[in-house]
């Protein structure tokens, strides 16, 4: 069963209504955006559920038993809650970028998913421009973090701002680095071209860059940073500065700021899969599956970090990037260009 | 050096100025002139045979009567431990700081300061320490304190 | 906060809204119950037990209560351990701090009613509810996590009664 | 004068508590930084003072021992031991062999437990969740053994003036038994989780560093002063209780930093499982408390005693004038000279450095306030 079929028929029935082009177009894309955002707000609350379930298991625990079975109505539960939650704006806040932040950052998030090939024939546009388009996005997670902890007006917050900034300054440039390695192969930027270019398992850039491992760990670990997770949850480290930048904000604002952190650890899982494990290639299953499959694996190996390792200090943050991670990132992307042009390598 | 040679070797040291008060079974307690505190505190932790480097407890007492301070002192490389106290006056007390000799003696200083109202000299920072910051009914730890929201165990 | 406030006095107008409200109501309120986040704040001894409630054996997660550090984010103060003089306005300040609906348990002897700390104490606060309005008592000393437990479950059962009307 | 020069900078003072997740109960840092460094620390203390010390005055000893129960609830025993050891002090009393087994082999559990407290919040407050639950989860076995003997999981009043309250229940030994038998395989687990973790070891080491005449002169005692390379463990230079009668080491660091003080004490937990051992295998019958009057009155007098508590040097001086209540009681714990260092040694790290050593110093404020 291949979605995109499915998706294709509804398409052409409404071609075939005599509407204008014009409308079709329009009716398609808020189409797709609320299918993508309806998908991705039950992801993210699955995703909750899912963390708050693995962390139980790590820690031999249950986790949420009492709110449905195994509490799968959990998330739900929190949701609604903060929904209800008072919504408090301090009284010192800068209260425009106070208000605009988790807004931002709701967005930024979901804004990625545009170019994101779910399956075959399964992405909404196909840029040609694709990755770089991700690159951009994810950035403005960043902005938005930042924004939170000035408008909140409090020095926790602020710090844990400050922080973010300094930590995506400089994780995003081995990320990238990493990703031109890919794209360097590739010979494209439009993310259905880097899938189609892995059909094979032994195609998979994880396989076939010179030191794709390697690449990938990179990735991971860049990824990991990205999305202020344990080791590099700095931001919000909760035993330092209490909640970091979301520290003032309560109910539906923290809502927004709490899905897109599970929002955006999906997006890294599956910029990951796309890039490195074949995206939705695979034999047998439908296509969407094998991308589900793939990137809910790289997801619970994101977890797995954040419960099992401290966190590390802002200034070795900032060491091991630029003296570890990006000297490695570009030896990479001088070894893929070399082997690229001498033709080894080209399976 | 067990209690006897102690107790021995600190009235030859210091004759006059320490006397042997008895009131352990265990560690011998000395008492010392007021104004002779610091002197003392200094000379028994520079003393080669007793080198007191270690301070373990400060404590203020207000017995009814009279004030007293009592420091405990110990030697990590000796292994010897005694205890000593001064009396302040009852008016205006008032003892010196030994924070040169021991800086660990800070806090213990000011929470003399804080409870009991014996005043230190020479010490950098005397400021609320145990109490909430807007306390104005004196010094709780002496006897005769009474405040109108304290209660006492009712005698059974 | 406004507006789901009004909501049931516009449905209560419209025939048939009776029921639209009391689903609401039982879904919002069940909903409020089974997420209590709780407000990491212990002073003493009975800061252990919270520990020792949160952890594995007793695991306070099943109840879907996890612990979040900002006061804005939670709903409810788990007072453990003894209030003194000079930690009251900061239990308040705290309290104020938080985001409606909000709930207080307190734990443990002291914050009941000063605990063994009543007689002969100058420092110690007799009791929280002079400070925060208090939803449940759990006496002991230290009370143990089973009681602790059971007190959370009071308190769902106390928010399982609420209506929209009743919000703040 | 270019825009640049005209700007000006304020110093950024972060108040740290009471309220935080780190500080360990109620204790306040105010904080003067430069961006992330810290430039100079003031603990502000008291948020937790309950006037322990008052209320003792006010009290018969037997009342005395539930109070001495807050003054350090992570190590209740110890501070029941401490002020039983200081009136028998006072008194002169022999003390039934049974009991002073049953002490030995209650104090060191406690001191396993305590330790894994630690153990717990420091992986917690180096951001690290899973080894908190892991060590709460093997404290439960020791409250289950407490539990069984006195009733209570932290408030114990079981070791009173004169030996302890009770027997242990029949079950109490082999229970023991079965959790030592297993508790060396859960310290090799939590060393797997920690101890040579890379970001474990690059966020402790040279982090905190405490030279030992620093230590000494401030106070500081137990793992903390045994961490910097002083050998100093009370059990071993001024034992009390029948500590000279086992065969356990004393650990020894020598840089001071916070990753030695880690190391002490996970080496701690495996000595003190070691001495519980050798006290089950020795432990006579017979009587477990000597007979102390309904009212107890000792001679009028003074002391200072101390014992290692797993946070150092914990100390009660206590005056009686003959009567049935003390004149005056005053408590000494390790964590009052160990949150005082801290200033010291935290200048010129960063924020999350005075985390790691707030933890790695193990401080517990009731210790501190009273």
């Amino acid at each position: 069963m291949e979605l995109a079929g499915i998706f294709k028929y509804f398409y052409e029935l409404l071609v075939s209504t005599g509407l204008p082009q014009v409308w079709v177009d329009i009716i398609a894309m808020v189409a797709a955006a609320v299918i993508i955002f309806g998908f991705l707000a039950v992801c993210a609350l699955f995703l909750v559920w899912w963390e708050r379930k693995v962390s139980a298991h790590i820690q031999q625990r249950f986790g949420p038993m009492r709110t449905g079975w195994h509490g799968w109505r959990q998330t739900i539960a929190d949701a609604i809650k903060l929904i209800q939650k008072e919504d408090i704006t301090p009284m010192t806040a800068d209260r425009a970028v106070f208000y605009w932040a988790p807004i931002m950052c709701f967005v930024a998030a979901f804004a990625v998913y545009v170019v994101m090939p779910f399956g075959d024939g399964l992405i909404v546009s196909d840029l040609n421009v694709g990755i770089l388009y991700v690159v951009a996005i994810t950035s403005f997670t960043i902005i938005s973090l930042l924004m939170a902890g000035w408008g909140s007006n409090n020095k926790y917050a602020l710090l844990g701002g400050m922080r973010s900034a300094a930590q995506v300054v400089s994780y995003e440039i081995p990320m990238v680095v990493t990703i031109c390695s890919v794209v360097l192969f590739v010979g494209s930027l439009s993310m259905v071209d880097i899938v189609q270019s892995q059909a094979q398992i032994y195609q998979w850039y994880i396989f076939r860059l010179p030191f794709g491992p390697i690449a990938f760990i990179i990735y991971i670990i860049t990824g990991t940073a990205e999305t202020n997770r344990t080791p590099f949850d700095l931001p919000e480290a909760e035993q330092e500065l209490v909640a970091g930048f979301n520290v003032e904000y309560s109910g539906m604002k923290f809502a927004m700021f709490f899905l897109a952190e599970f929002v955006n650890m999906f997006t890294v899982s599956a910029i990951g899969t796309t890039l490195f494990l074949g995206g939705w290639q695979g034999p047998f299953l439908p296509s969407w599956m094998w991308f589900l499959g793939k990137t809910l694996v790289l997801v619970f190996i994101l977890m797995w970090f954040r419960w099992t390792y401290p966190r590390l200090r802002v200034d070795q943050l900032m060491e091991f990037s630029w003296k570890f991670l990006l000297p490695l990132s570009f030896a990479n992307l001088i070894l893929a260009g070399l082997m690229k042009y001498s033709g080894w390598f080209n399976w | 050096m067990d209690r006897e040679q102690l107790i021995k070797y600190i009235q030859d040291k210091f004759p006059g100025k320490v006397t042997l008060l008895d009131c352990g079974r265990v560690e011998p307690f000395f008492k010392v002139e007021l104004g002779f505190l610091k002197e003392f505190c200094q000379a028994i932790r520079d003393d080669t045979t007793l080198g007191m480097d270690y301070l373990c407890n400060i404590a203020g007492v207000d017995s009814g009567e009279h004030y007293e301070v009592v420091y405990s002192v110990a030697s990590v490389k000796n292994k010897i431990r005694f205890d000593f106290k001064i009396f302040p006056e009852r008016e205006n007390p008032a003892i010196d700081s030994v924070i040169d000799v021991w800086p660990g003696a800070n806090w213990y200083e000011r929470e003399v300061w804080e409870l009991y109202g014996i005043n230190i000299t020479g010490h950098p920072s005397l400021k609320r320490f145990l109490l909430p910051d807007d306390w104005n009914q004196g010094h709780p730890m002496r006897k005769n304190w009474d405040a109108p929201d304290f209660v006492r165990m009712p005698e059974n | 906060m406004g507006i789901i406030k009004k909501l049931p006095v516009f449905l209560e107008k419209v025939p048939g809204g009776g029921i639209v409200t009391t689903s609401l109501d039982y879904i919002f309120s069940q909903s409020q119950a089974s997420s209590l986040w709780y407000l990491l704040f212990g002073t003493a001894c009975c800061a252990i037990e919270l520990m020792a409630t949160g952890a594995s054996r007793y695991d306070f997660d099943r109840l879907g209560m996890i612990f979040r550090a900002s006061p804005r984010q939670s709903d409810l103060i788990i007072a453990a351990g003894t209030i003194t003089k000079k930690m009251a306005p900061r239990l308040r300040l705290l309290y104020d701090q938080m985001a409606e609906p909000r709930y207080v348990i307190a734990m443990g002897g002291c914050t009941v009613k000063g605990g063994p700390f009543y007689y002969d104490s100058y420092a110690v606060e007799k009791g929280i509810d002079h400070i925060v309005p208090v939803d449940v008592y759990i006496p002991g000393c230290p009370p143990r996590p089973e009681s602790l437990l059971e007190g959370c479950l009071t308190l769902q059962k106390k928010v399982k009664r609420l209506k929209m009307q009743d919000w703040s | 004068m270019s825009e640049i020069d005209k700007l000006q900078t304020e110093e950024f003072v972060l108040n740290m508590g009471p309220h935080h997740p780190s500080t360990h109960g109620v204790c306040r840092f105010v904080l003067k930084m430069e961006g992330e460094v810290i430039k100079d620390v003031e603990p502000v203390v008291g948020y937790l003072h309950r006037a322990l010390e008052k209320i003792c005055e006010n009290r018969t000893y037997a009342q005395i021992i539930p109070v001495t129960d807050r003054f350090e609830y992570c190590t209740s025993m110890s501070c029941n031991m401490a002020f039983a050891l200081a009136v028998e002090k006072l008194a002169a009393m022999e003390i039934p062999e049974r009991a002073q087994y049953l002490r030995i082999i209650m104090l060191e559990l406690n001191r396993i437990a305590s330790h894994l407290i630690w153990f717990g919040t420091t992986a917690l407050d180096l951001g690290a969740i899973t080894p908190f639950l892991y060590g709460f989860r093997e404290r439960e076995f020791i409250l289950d053994l407490f539990e069984m003997t006195c009733g209570q999981r932290l408030t114990y009043n079981y070791i009173r003036v004169g030996g302890v309250a009770r027997d242990i229940p029949t079950q109490f030994v082999p229970k023991c038994r079965e959790f030592l038998n297993i508790f060396d395989a859960c310290v090799d687990d939590y060393e797997r989780l920690l101890t040579e973790n890379v970001i474990f070891v690059v966020r402790n080491k040279n982090v905190g560093v405490l030279p030992p005449e620093k230590a000494i002169a401030w106070g500081v005692s137990g793992p903390a002063l045994r961490a910097s390379g002083v050998k100093h463990d009370l059990r071993r230079d001024d034992p009390y209780c029948i500590y000279d009668r086992f065969d356990f080491e004393i650990p020894t660091c020598q840089n001071g930093d916070c990753y030695d003080r880690y190391i002490i004490r996970i080496k701690e937990m495996r000595e003190s499982a070691k001495i519980v051992r050798q006290a089950l295998d020795k432990l006579p019958e017979g009587e477990t408390r000597a007979k102390v009057k309904m009212v107890f009155k000792p001679p009028a007098g003074e002391v200072y005693s101390r014992i290692e508590n797993s946070r150092g040097e914990m100390g009660m001086y206590v005056i009686s004038d003959g009567s049935t209540k003390p004149v005056r009681v005053k408590m000494r714990g390790g964590s009052y000279n160990q949150l005082q260092v801290i200033p010291e040694i935290t200048r010129g790290h960063k924020i999350a450095d005075l985390v790691a050593i707030m933890a790695s110093m193990d401080v517990i404020m009731p210790e501190v306030d009273r």
